[in-house]
């Protein structure tokens, strides 16, 4: 899994809390073989696993993606895949990230959805 | 040999900074003068007595002869043996990152884990770790020419990445995996790594890295043939070439994907 | 009409957008890109500040959230100062001195961006220039794990591959362009050549074009992480004959694996190519003054980034302080989050710890890190309302404009009162 | 304020060595007051405040010296005090420590040495954090395209007319010329190396920018002369090139009383020899020039053994440097339309040969060179050495015992391929006080500067040695401690040091230089200029000056020669 920037991300990343910023950033594009290869269809989402953690993100075909590489815009939804490790460096290995793809009916959580198990806790503490 | 026993007060959460947790402080000091060196808790001035149980021998004695005893989860205090020059730490459990660092003599033993940059800047003496060691292994600081220069480190578990960065001299050996670029940058040294390792010696100008498992090489790396080490069969390559280097890399199996 | 407007949004720091203003409105924005146009028009903002009390953020005012702030700031025995990129130089001074006022650490969004590239450049220095020497003179442009095509949307027709100047009066045309990257890109289907490679492979085909420019490419294996050696030598031979050559890279670079050991490899590429020509290498800096506080933080303390001022003098240890390191490893005990959004940006487990220690945000905009804040204080938009200083990916430092007005005070402002609270209250006890 | 019972050093004013009271008001030297502190320095040493001519401390190639070397930063660290912010780093110290240490060596003024215009709204960022000093910038103009097409056009009055809108562009003092075409040349990777080569692209030479900048800086009557580094700097055999560039300014009259050329760092362009294995010293040759001519003073450029890290607009230099010493960082950074530089980080060497000679032809210029007018210190901080090391300098030039020790130490080339060990000339405290004060401010035309008479701005260094007891041959060390953490600075009227300790942090006023030029040529210029940003810079011309929020508290000079 590799995360990044897109234009759509861009022009919405200081309006996050927006429907534009969510239909910009919650989705995941492969590569039409891998598409495929699932069986996605319309309706299907997909849970993307990786040893951090898991997210529910909407598939989408992208005919750039090698077969084997998915692409999920930087964002909140990429975020909650990735590892906290920073290498010695300073920098978590936003990309390159070794995950499993599987369809899943379950849906996309918005924004509030995604941060709600934390927000609880700081409302508990504070 | 004069016992000095160091025991956590508490749980430690912000990380705590003690370079004065060492032989060489503590050699002329009685266990009361231990209790009030400085120690940082964050960005708080403290005392070791304000964080620390100090107990043990009250005879001051040379540093050589000093046995420092951490006894406790010692995972987030760092710079423990700073400068150590001789004398020896037994930690019980874990150690916080940089420790012995610019160590030049003396002991350091670690029944547990140790953090990152373990031995930064080594010039002499042992440190053994029963557990594992994060990042920068004997490397050396930012923008620093030389890393470890002397001694010998040896970690019975796996490490972090950048093992022996800019390493110069001295011995490094590692029973388990020994992380991504280890011995990267290195103008001398010695590297054993019982387990696995991806693209060792990048940029190395010189010394040696062994990988007993299974190492990803680099294509600027050149094939030397096989060779025996300790009963193994290795195969040998030079490099880094990109870089005009002559150090070796020597790998049991290779990572060819 | 306002002309020669700088924009707010990336790196590439544009210099020549047109913005009309009616009644102090901001109505039409010409010449920018989408991003930019985006930004410049606004977004729906944080209309007053608010603390966060029985577990809910309610409204309060500015000196009651300065006071708050700097009570957390205060009782904090290691806080971390984050974010900084979206914001101008005058707000970072004032950022570096509340860190050394609060001994705290004090770190910028190149840490989860090109903070790797920036400890490359402590391994091998960097060849650089300005961008318009790009533009004059380079008639070879490799992008690396880089998409200025959706990150930095002018960047190809005003400095690199696109555009015109002194030697290159034949724009793209009298340009060769590569590009290396994981997957096919808007930016790859303009190349003249795409080399696909896979991901966290970098370092090896860069050491493997290395020995080709060195003239060992003898001793290179006929495939480099799946790629042809002859893919290669086509780009290392591009590379060697062009007479100014420029290689851009991105987070391709610094966000995977080998992380800031791909840039060193880089930097050493464009090294061993000045040996048979003119190379230069720049960083793609992602938001508009993340470069600028590099800058500032460098003058300021002698780092660009990640220092740490527990101790009183300036500590710099990538790895350990910076911000993922801090919280990721559960030192901070209290972060304030200005001009960046740690809560989308960081990997989960570093936000997790924002929701078990006190937060204040300083933003114009909601987002999710005021979910988990404590204190939230809004404050106007820099370079749209505020008039103030940002550097440019290649290091240059331009003047932004205030366009209209804000009823929020600055990044620089709120600083500033914050200082004189931690001061104030720091002297009370 | 008054100042009691010093020993007076005051060159600019015949006075040297008088005992004498000093009155302060308003922050300028006055002839009598009642008010204020009174401060007893019987028997001290008393010179004006140091001028540091030349010194790379602000703006974005030094600031790529710090962003390299976290090594570096890492050194000479001293934590926040209730008044003092941190300070870091040795040869590329941050800002803080900059105004510090220059104030605690008694230093209350000091110029950076080479901005492009394009950057220089960062080196003002820069320059307005380094507390306590004045402060100047040089501004490049060597390899400007504009002064290209002037130069080749012989248009001088438009070259006038951009010199001024250049260093009103820049908030600039003087005219730099650094490796003039060299720039432009490694826009492809390459040099120049000869004062008549032609630069491709723009058919003009090294001699005709800088004889065009010469004259034009004479038309303009700016303060200062051009700020001349060499074509072929650092090469061995440069010092003919030098002596030839001083050869062909020589007729071009100055505008005011001062020199016409100003060749900075001379240690770097007095080379002898064809190659680095017969390397030598030709400072006698350089010295015996200056002594038997008037138009041209230079500075020394000493090298300081030790960490350095060298930085110039001289690119291609820099590279030459990194791959003959296989230097592990190499930065360059090319500017748009004016320029380039670079960053090289280097150890000099006790041991090097070619170090140790070049060691001693800092040394040799300043004690061979009869005037002391003539001859500014300077170490190029941090190319020779950090600036923190002009006591050591001193020292050196006070005492021939000293060197004597010093050369000891180093390789025997400083014996074999350089003369200073035959050298037994010692400086006297009024030759320092020219070299480090009156000498500078002459240079620079900086009138109320260097000198402690009536009206002079009120910069006093009280040094804690007593002239008439020391001496400074066999003490030497006593002079290096003394100059180190001097007694009193005392800025604008204000004690600033008190017993080597920064005790006030007043903010310095920064000195750029306002040329008039008829409003003719200044609309012809702009026609150029629209050409430029339309077609060739990155940027918008009206993004390009720098603006007043970036020169907080400026000192204009006007100039009004043409």
């Amino acid at each position: 899994m590799i995360s990044g920037r897109t234009l759509g991300q861009g022009a919405t990343c200081e309006a996050k809390m927006t429907p534009e910023f969510y239909e910009a950033t919650s989705f995941c594009s492969l590569s039409e073989g891998d598409y495929n290869s699932l069986g996605l269809s319309d309706e299907d989402n997909v849970l993307v696993s990786t040893p951090f953690g898991d997210v529910v993100v909407s598939p989408r075909i992208d005919s750039g993606l090698p077969n084997g590489v998915i692409f999920i815009p930087m964002g909140p939804w990429a975020n909650a895949i990735i590892g906290p490790e920073t290498g010695g460096c300073g920098t978590p290995q936003y990309k390159g990230v070794g995950s499993e793809v599987m369809p899943t009916k379950l849906p996309v959580k918005g924004v509030r959805e995604l941060f709600a198990d934390l927000i609880n806790k700081r409302g508990v503490t504070s | 040999m004069r016992y000095i026993k160091i025991l956590p007060l508490q749980t430690f959460e912000v990380p705590i900074e003690a370079e004065n947790i060492c032989p060489d402080v503590f050699a002329d000091l009685t266990l009361s003068q231990i209790g009030n060196l400085e120690v940082w808790e964050g960005n708080r001035k403290k005392i070791i007595s304000d964080l620390f149980q100090v107990s043990g021998d009250d005879v001051l004695t040379s540093t050589k002869d000093t046995l420092v005893v951490l006894d406790g989860d010692f995972s987030r205090v760092k710079r423990i043996g700073e400068n150590m020059t001789a004398g020896t730490i037994e930690a019980k459990g874990d150690l916080g990152m940089h420790a012995g660092n610019n160590m030049t003599g003396g002991s350091l033993q670690v029944e547990g884990s140790a953090g990152s940059w373990l031995g930064r800047e080594m010039r002499g003496g042992l440190i053994v770790v029963k557990g594992n060691a994060g990042d920068y292994v004997g490397s050396g600081s930012r923008g620093e020419a030389c890393g470890m220069r002397g001694g010998d480190i040896r970690i019975e578990g796996s490490t972090g990445d950048y093992l022996g960065e800019h390493m110069c001299g001295g011995s490094i050996m590692v029973n388990g995996d020994g992380g991504d670029f280890p011995g990267a940058s290195n103008r001398g040294g010695f590297i054993v790594i019982g387990g696995d390792a991806y693209l060792p010696g990048a940029e190395m100008a010189s010394g040696s890295i062994v990988v007993k498992g299974k190492a990803r090489v680099l294509p600027s790396y050149q094939y030397q043939g096989l060779v025996g080490f300790q009963g193994m069969t290795l195969n040998k390559y030079l490099g880094d070439l990109a870089d005009n280097g002559k150090g070796n890399v020597y790998a049991a199996s290779i990572d060819v994907e | 009409m306002v002309k020669d407007v700088l924009c707010p949004f990336c790196g590439s720091l544009c210099d020549d957008i047109r913005v009309e203003i009616e009644d102090g409105l901001i109505v039409k924005v010409r010449g920018a890109c989408k991003l930019g146009a985006s930004k410049i028009k606004g977004h729906d903002r944080i209309k007053a500040p608010m603390v966060r009390k029985n577990g809910d953020l309610v409204e309060t005012t500015y000196q009651e959230a300065y006071d708050r702030a700097a009570q957390i700031l205060l009782e904090s025995k290691r806080p971390l100062l984050y974010g900084w990129c979206s914001t101008i130089c005058e707000a970072h001074k004032k950022g570096i001195l509340l860190a050394e006022e609060v001994a705290g650490v004090i770190d910028s969004t190149a840490t989860v961006c090109h903070g790797p590239s920036i400890i490359g450049i402590e391994e091998k220095g960097l060849a650089g220039s300005t961008l318009g020497q790009v533009k004059n003179r380079a008639d070879l442009i490799i992008f690396w794990g880089s998409n200025p095509s959706e990150a930095h949307p002018r960047h190809a027709l005003r400095y690199s591959s696109n555009a015109k100047g002194r030697f290159t009066e034949d724009g793209r045309k009298g340009r060769k362009v590569i590009v290396v990257d994981v997957r096919e890109t808007k930016t790859s289907k303009n190349a003249d050549k795409f080399l696909l490679i896979k991901p966290g492979s970098d370092y090896e085909i860069i050491s493997a074009l290395r020995m080709m420019v060195n003239g060992k490419g003898d001793v290179v294996p006929d495939t480099v992480a799946g790629v042809a050696k002859s893919a290669l030598e086509e780009v290392a031979e591009m590379a060697k004959s062009a007479k100014f050559g420029a290689l851009f890279f991105g987070l391709g670079l610094t966000h995977s694996r080998g992380r800031y050991k791909n840039i060193d490899n880089a930097l050493s590429l464009v090294r061993d190519l000045n040996v048979h020509t003119k190379f230069m290498v720049m960083p793609m800096r992602g938001h508009y003054n993340v470069t600028g506080f590099g800058q500032v933080c460098a003058w300021e303390t002698g780092y660009p980034m990640s220092v740490d001022f527990s101790r009183g003098a300036p500590y710099f240890n990538p790895g350990e302080t910076a911000a993922c390191d801090v919280l990721g490893n559960k030192e901070a005990d209290a972060l304030m989050a200005i001009a960046a959004d740690p809560a989308s940006n960081f990997p989960w487990k570093v936000v997790e710890r924002m929701a078990e220690i006190p937060v204040i945000q300083i933003d114009p905009f909601e987002n999710p890190t005021t979910l988990l804040a404590d204190v939230v204080i809004p404050s106007a938009v820099a370079g749209v309302e505020v008039e103030g200083t940002a550097y440019r990916m290649d290091g240059l430092s331009l003047r932004m404009k205030k366009l209209v007005d804000s009823t929020s005070p600055s990044d620089q402002e709120i600083v500033s009162n914050i200082i004189e609270s931690v001061r104030w209250l720091g002297h009370d006890n | 304020m008054i100042i009691k019972g010093g020993i007076v050093y005051d060159p600019a004013n015949d006075i040297l060595g008088e005992e004498m009271d000093l009155c302060i008001e308003n922050g300028k030297i006055v002839e009598d007051t009642k008010e204020g502190e009174v401060i007893d320095a019987r028997g001290l040493l008393i010179m004006p405040g140091g001028v540091d001519g030349h010194a790379h401390i602000a703006g974005a190639k030094v600031n790529n010296g710090r962003i390299m070397r976290p090594e570096d930063s890492r050194q000479y660290v001293e934590p926040r005090t209730k008044l003092l912010r941190p300070c870091t780093g040795y040869t590329v110290p941050n800002c803080y420590a900059i105004g510090y240490r220059y104030a605690r060596m008694g230093y209350t003024m000091a110029f950076e040495a080479a901005t492009p215009i394009l950057e220089a709204r960062h080196t003002h960022e820069e320059l307005e954090e380094i507390p306590i000093v004045d402060k100047g910038a040089l501004t490049l103009f060597g390899d400007n395209w504009e002064v290209f097409d002037c130069v080749r056009e012989g248009d001088m009055d438009k070259l006038a007319a951009f010199v001024s809108w250049g260093l009103r562009a820049s908030r600039g003092y003087g005219v730099k010329v650094v490796n003039p075409g060299g720039g432009e040349c490694w826009g492809y990777g390459g040099n120049v190396s000869a004062l008549d080569d032609t630069v491709p692209n723009f058919d003009v030479t090294p001699r005709e920018i800088i004889r065009g900048l010469t004259t034009a800086n004479e038309m303009l009557k700016l303060p200062h002369s051009i700020h001349l580094h060499t074509n072929n700097l650092g090469k061995p055999g440069n010092y003919a090139t030098t002596l030839e560039t001083l050869e062909a300014v020589k007729d071009i009259i100055p505008s005011r009383d001062r020199q016409v050329v100003h060749i900075t760092h001379m240690q770097f362009s007095a080379y002898g020899g064809t190659g680095w294995p017969d390397f030598k010293s030709e400072a006698p040759a350089i010295a015996d020039y200056f002594n038997k001519h008037d138009h041209a003073t230079m500075d020394m450029g000493q090298l300081i053994f030790g960490s350095a890290t060298t930085m110039t607009a001289d690119a291609p230099l820099e590279y030459n440097n990194a791959r003959l010493l296989h230097a592990a960082q190499w930065s360059n950074h090319d500017v748009e339309l004016e320029g380039s530089s670079g960053v090289v980080p280097l150890l000099y060497l006790r041991q090097s040969p070619v170090n140790a000679v070049q060691w001693a032809i800092g040394l040799e210029l300043a004690l061979l060179t009869e005037s002391p007018w003539k001859v500014v210190m300077t170490t190029d901080h941090p190319n020779g050495g950090p600036f923190v090391n002009y006591p050591e300098v001193i020292a050196l030039l006070m005492s021939a015992p000293k060197r004597d020790e010093e050369m000891a130490t180093l390789h025997p080339w400083v014996s074999s391929r350089a003369i200073l060990a035959t050298v037994d000339r010692e400086m006297d405290w009024g030759e320092v006080a020219v070299m480090t004060r009156a000498g500078p401010a002459k240079i620079l035309g900086l009138e109320n500067k260097g000198h402690l008479g009536s009206g002079a701005d009120a910069d006093v260094t009280i040094i804690g040695v007593k002239p008439h007891e020391i001496d400074p041959s066999k003490d030497h060390h006593k002079i290096k401690e003394a100059f180190s953490r001097v007694k009193y600075t005392i800025k604008d009227g204000q004690v600033v040091v008190r017993d080597g300790e920064v005790v006030a942090v007043p903010q310095g006023r920064t000195y750029w230089v306002d040329a008039s030029v008829p409003l003719k040529q200044a609309e012809r210029l702009q026609v150029d200029l629209a050409e430029k940003f339309a077609k060739y810079y990155s940027i918008q011309q009206s993004n390009y000056m720098v603006q007043d929020a970036y020169v907080t508290n400026p000192e204009v000079i006007e100039a009004e020669g043409f």
